[in-house]
């Protein structure tokens, strides 16, 4: 269980997360929505530490993430992360790419490093491409190795970061399927994400950002259906 | 003008002297790029602020002539310090420094070559700082860096030409020396720009064929 | 002191300048001969220590024996007022007289052509700071310093210079060799001549005095006149007293 | 702390004759600039004319430039010449010198400066009715300078610091030659390099600094 | 006129011009429309004498543009040209730019010039741009400024090729409102364009290139309102 308690967040006198609430539970998919520069993706940094916070609390299974005695390299184990673009390391093949953190942090032997690499790029439709390099890849393809090289760490949690707005319209679908699928298998997932469509199928609630503040948060049949914040609103419109 | 009275004897005393640039060069480069790397990686860790006195130092390595930092290195470590030290000593302690001034700038730059996200993407897999550090930024950084490190390290070797002021024979004060002897300066001196030439331009040539290719991915 | 920390360590290391034939060169393997270089291993014999020459050029030896890098100097060193401020001079152990020497083809009749005319000498050495005094002088022509002998005469020869100042024995050494071509020797140069001492640390009087000593003993002998012979050749060694000085 | 007596008054006394020293420097180094500019530029063109023999040419004169020592380029220029019967002054040697190796890395640096920008410049300038010379020249090398601003700077730089190496050649009135031959007489040689150490200093900064202030009036797009 | 006869032109292996005849009077407007690599681009190029062809020949007012004894910096004054982009020299001000052909290959004194070039940018809209560097402008303003820098030399003949490709969208209009400018005034134009709206309301005709070869030409009512060659209706179906 991730909880999120009243966490503020500010970049030098701008304040980006103005004091956030949010719980997500076991095997819940949550899609947080809101127009740019809301703070969605320094929310998601922060769950995972890449960010500090200035106040409030972020306990991902009971663990506080920002205090001082956790071991941020072990907890960042359980929550796996992709990003926008940029993910693949461009000079390990794609399956070195997935082999690295297996091997590394949790010392995992090579020959069982392999294996796993390669269940994960399967499970993503990549088992054809191991020993290419990312360059040589869509980007399509790059996000797909990302995410199985976040799921060979065996996470508890998994969130994206707008995964596909950097890819052609034609390769974000391969992308989204990959989400889909995990989405079915169960795993725990946040999503920022700008496809309507997607959040609406997929999510068990929504959540809206805007200037900082989570603005309104529901099922998607309700957020989408029957807007709240007046803001959301005008969200909505313009992106339909 | 190729016949020589250059014998056996001076070919060896010759190839000393080269021996003795090559040395000098490999132990300031060696050293100069450890240094480089720390006082790369420093600079580029705590930020332009407290890096400021490092970036000063660093600085005045490069602003001074090196024939001016060998006399005075060695005139202030045996003369005002009093330590015996040998001219070979202090002309690798100072070339190393003036190395570390460049390469600290190279290491810098080739850091910050490389994508933050990426770095992020590391970490955010529990890779500790150091783990990322050699894994992923080491690796990126050093293809953009390794061109110019090239080059230095050539410069170096040029400007090792330099460090006879502190009695360390090396190849030119050696063809000097048997300029004085032989008397047939021309001709020695093209074979010690030969010298010189055929080490620096295939390895400059090489540095430049890595710049291309690894521009290319 | 210096006296005994040279004893206890077992080398004595000379500063020698070897672009100074004859009293400093070096042999077809590249090894230290000449006067010098022989003073030094006499030195370092009499103290019952091994020798160590090591090379200098004539502006550097001084520096590197301020630094520390060799523990006596002999090389030539004119003994002026100005340098006996820094450094510790023995009795003179050689005297030398200087030499004009031009280009074969230049119309220079005695030492007063140099007049006007490009003239050089090695950077830093007595005649050098004679010659710079003249030009100054003079008003007319150019003074270059070149770093080593070598290089004066190559510039010489080449028609770069057109009459340096050297001593008579480097001057008759580098015209007998042939191997810069068109150089002569055209006067004596009108100058005081000029002795030369062995150097150390200025407040090292132990040394100094066991210097003293052992180049009184080396003319005593008759080594200075013997190693004169060897690598000067004809003639007589200078006299090193000179008349009229109470000593 | 020291047994050194440091005798800073002495030195500091020659201070003026230092200072001329340093003018003398920076005189050699922006001439040498100036020359190594054109003579760069020469190069560039040479190295584009398509005619084997000018870009041979410049591609000996480069290379051999960047990858032999200095101070063995400036011992050719005064020794090497004078084995032909061209004499050259301390000053005139130096300079050449340096000027020689600042050609061969500028002209390196004009070359990637060349490939940054777009031959579509080069042919709208063509198809203006400018001749190949006109558009070299009022198109294309204006942004070519631009580009190489600050390698341009750096290579100042080295030309101040290049001076230095002149007495292999004679060459006394620099502040190098001015700081040696004081050294000669009075042997204070810490005390005096010292003092040369942060003449050179400000020198270099004073130019990097005015490079700075003059690249932010020059480069106005 | 611009006669163009059978004209070839390889590059290397690849035959980029096989055999182009065309005619354009004074005064008349001609749009050329083709897929990419056609050698639309190609063939200005030569107009012009920027390239070499192979064989055959083009005749710009009776004078031969390829034949050794043509002065061609002569000749392109006649003829002006504006590229896709990259058209703008960054180092000099909007009217610099303008003066400095008239200045440099005319020899007009300073003061003439830019009275020239101040009426040229005038009438392309940009007289309150006059101390501008280009970088500072959009695209959109830099094809315009472009289009006076070549009209400043007061030619009889403009070529355009592409000039809105590089444009975003909202800029495309006030180029091709230039152009419509230009062409109500009698310039005597070829333009190659991928704006079919554009071509059929401007040109007088319409060429067709498909790989090499001017498959069609006619004035656009017919080309649009009855494509015969089957390339054509193909390229209209798709750009429909
Ligand atoms: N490292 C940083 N330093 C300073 N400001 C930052 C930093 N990272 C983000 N910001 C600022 O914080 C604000 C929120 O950024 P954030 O990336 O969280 O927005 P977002 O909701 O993800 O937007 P988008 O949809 O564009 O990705 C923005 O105004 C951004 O400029
Ligand atoms: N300088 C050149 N060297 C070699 N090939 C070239 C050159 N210029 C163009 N080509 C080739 O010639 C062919 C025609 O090019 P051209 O630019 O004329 O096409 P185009 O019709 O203008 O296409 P587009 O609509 O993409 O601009 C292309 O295949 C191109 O790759
Ligand atoms: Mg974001
Ligand atoms: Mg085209």
């Amino acid at each position: 269980m991730i909880e999120i308690q009243n966490v503020r967040k500010s970049f030098g006198s701008l304040e980006v997360l103005k004091g956030i609430d949010l719980t997500v539970a076991k095997g819940e998919v949550l899609t947080i929505i809101g127009g740019s520069g809301s703070g969605k993706s320094t929310l998601l940094t922060c769950i995972n530490g890449l960010e500090p916070i200035d106040s409030g609390k972020i306990l991902v299974d009971g663990t506080e993430v920002h205090a001082k005695a956790t071991d941020l390299n072990k907890l960042r184990q359980k929550i796996g992360i992709v990003f926008q673009q940029w993910n693949a390391f461009p000079h390990l093949t794609v399956l070195e790419n997935v082999m690295l953190a297996p091997r590394k942090v949790l010392g995992i032997p090579k020959a069982r490093a392999e294996e796993i690499a390669v269940k994960q790029l399967t499970h993503v439709g990549l088992a054809d491409k191991l020993g290419v390099y990312p360059t040589r890849m869509s980007g399509g393809q790059q996000q797909r190795m990302a995410i199985a090289r976040a799921l060979a760490m065996s996470p508890d949690y998994m969130l994206f970061d707008e995964v596909t707005s950097a890819l052609d319209p034609q390769l974000v679908g391969e992308v989204l399927d990959t989400l889909r699928m995990l989405a079915s298998e169960g795993m725990t997932m946040i999503c920022v994400t700008h496809e309507m469509k997607f959040a609406r199928e997929v999510s068990d609630r929504v959540a809206f950002f805007h200037k900082g503040v989570m603005a309104e948060i529901a099922p998607p049949a309700e957020l989408f259906g029957a807007p709240k914040d007046p803001e959301l609103q005008k969200f909505l419109a313009a992106t339909h | 003008m190729f016949d020589t009275a250059l014998n056996a004897n001076d070919l060896i005393f010759l190839a000393k002297g080269a021996g003795m640039t090559l040395v000098v060069t490999a132990i300031s480069v060696f050293f100069g790029t450890v240094l480089g790397i720390v006082f790369g990686v420093f600079r580029y860790q705590v930020g332009p602020w407290w890096a400021a006195p490092l970036t000063f130092v660093l600085d005045v390595f490069r602003s001074i002539p090196l024939l001016i930092q060998l006399v005075l290195a060695n005139a202030f470590v045996t003369t005002v310090l009093g330590i015996r030290i040998s001219g070979f000593t202090v002309a690798c302690g100072v070339l190393s420094l003036y190395t570390a001034a460049y390469c600290a700038e190279i290491v810098r730059g080739g850091i910050e070559s490389v994508p933050l996200t990426l770095r992020r993407a590391a970490r955010s897999l529990g890779l500790s700082w150091r783990q990322d550090m050699t894994n992923i930024v080491m690796p990126l950084a050093t293809r953009v860096a390794l061109p110019s490190w090239i080059g230095l390290a050539l410069g170096v070797m040029k400007d090792s030409a330099l460090v006879y002021i502190v009695q360390v024979v090396e190849l030119l004060k050696s063809t000097q020396i048997l300029i004085t002897r032989l008397q047939e300066p021309l001709f020695l001196l093209m074979v010690c720009g030969a010298f010189y030439f055929l080490i620096s331009f295939p390895i400059a040539r090489f540095g430049g064929y890595l710049e291309k290719r690894w521009s290319h991915d | 002191d210096k006296l005994d920390d040279i004893i206890a360590a077992g080398t004595l290391r000379c500063a020698v300048v070897l672009d100074f034939p004859p009293m400093g060169s070096r042999d077809a393997n590249n090894n230290p001969q000449g006067f010098d270089v022989d003073y030094c291993n006499d030195l370092a014999k009499s103290l019952g220590v091994t020798a160590e020459v090591v090379e200098t050029t004539f502006p550097e030896r001084i520096p590197a024996l301020m630094s520390g890098s060799v523990d006596v100097a002999v090389a030539s060193t004119s003994d002026t007022l100005e340098r006996a401020k820094t450094v510790g001079f023995s009795i003179p152990y050689y005297a030398f007289e200087n030499a004009v020497v031009s280009r074969e083809g230049l119309d220079m009749a005695n030492w007063e052509g140099m007049k006007g005319k490009t003239v050089g000498a090695t950077a830093g050495t007595y005649e050098a700071i004679w010659l710079e005094g003249k030009v100054k002088e003079w008003g007319a022509g150019e003074f270059r310093p070149y770093q080593n002998q070598a290089d004066v005469f190559l510039a010489l020869s080449q028609g770069q210079l057109d009459a340096t100042v050297s001593t008579v024995e480097v001057a008759e050494a580098n015209v007998k060799s042939g191997n810069f071509k068109g150089i002569k020797i055209v006067d004596k140069a009108p100058m005081v001549p000029d002795y030369v001492a062995l150097i150390t640390l200025r407040e090292e009087y132990g040394l100094i005095n066991y210097m003293n000593l052992f180049i009184n003993q080396q003319v005593r002998t008759g080594r200075y006149a013997e190693l004169y012979k060897k690598w000067v050749g004809e003639g007589e060694p200078a006299n090193l007293t000179i008349q009229g000085v109470y000593r | 702390m020291f047994n050194y007596n440091f005798r800073w008054n002495q030195a500091l006394n020659s201070l003026p004759q230092m200072l001329e020293g340093a003018l003398v420097t920076i005189e050699i180094a922006l001439l040498s600039m100036l020359i190594g500019i054109a003579v760069a530029i020469l190069l560039t063109v040479f190295r584009l004319s398509g005619n084997r023999i000018l870009s041979a040419i410049a591609t000996t004169w480069v290379e051999i430039a960047r990858n032999t020592p200095a101070l063995f380029q400036i011992y050719m220029v005064h020794f090497g010449l004078g084995g032909f019967g061209i004499h050259l002054s301390p000053f005139l040697s130096l300079l050449i010198g340096i000027a020689f190796n600042n050609a061969g890395y500028l002209a390196e640096n004009f070359r990637g400066a060349l490939k940054a920008i777009p031959d579509t410049q080069a042919r709208a300038a063509r198809s203006l009715g400018m001749s190949a010379g006109k558009a070299f020249r009022h198109v294309v090398m204006p942004q070519m300078l631009r580009i190489s601003f600050l390698p341009m700077t750096n290579q100042m730089v080295w030309a101040i610091l290049m001076t230095s190496l002149g007495a292999v050649v004679a060459m006394n009135t620099d502040l190098y030659g001015v700081t040696s031959e004081l050294n000669a007489r009075t042997f204070r040689t810490f005390e005096l390099f010292a003092i040369a150490a942060v003449i050179f200093y400000v020198i270099t900064k004073a130019i990097t600094l005015s490079a700075r202030v003059l690249a932010a009036r020059l480069f106005r797009y």
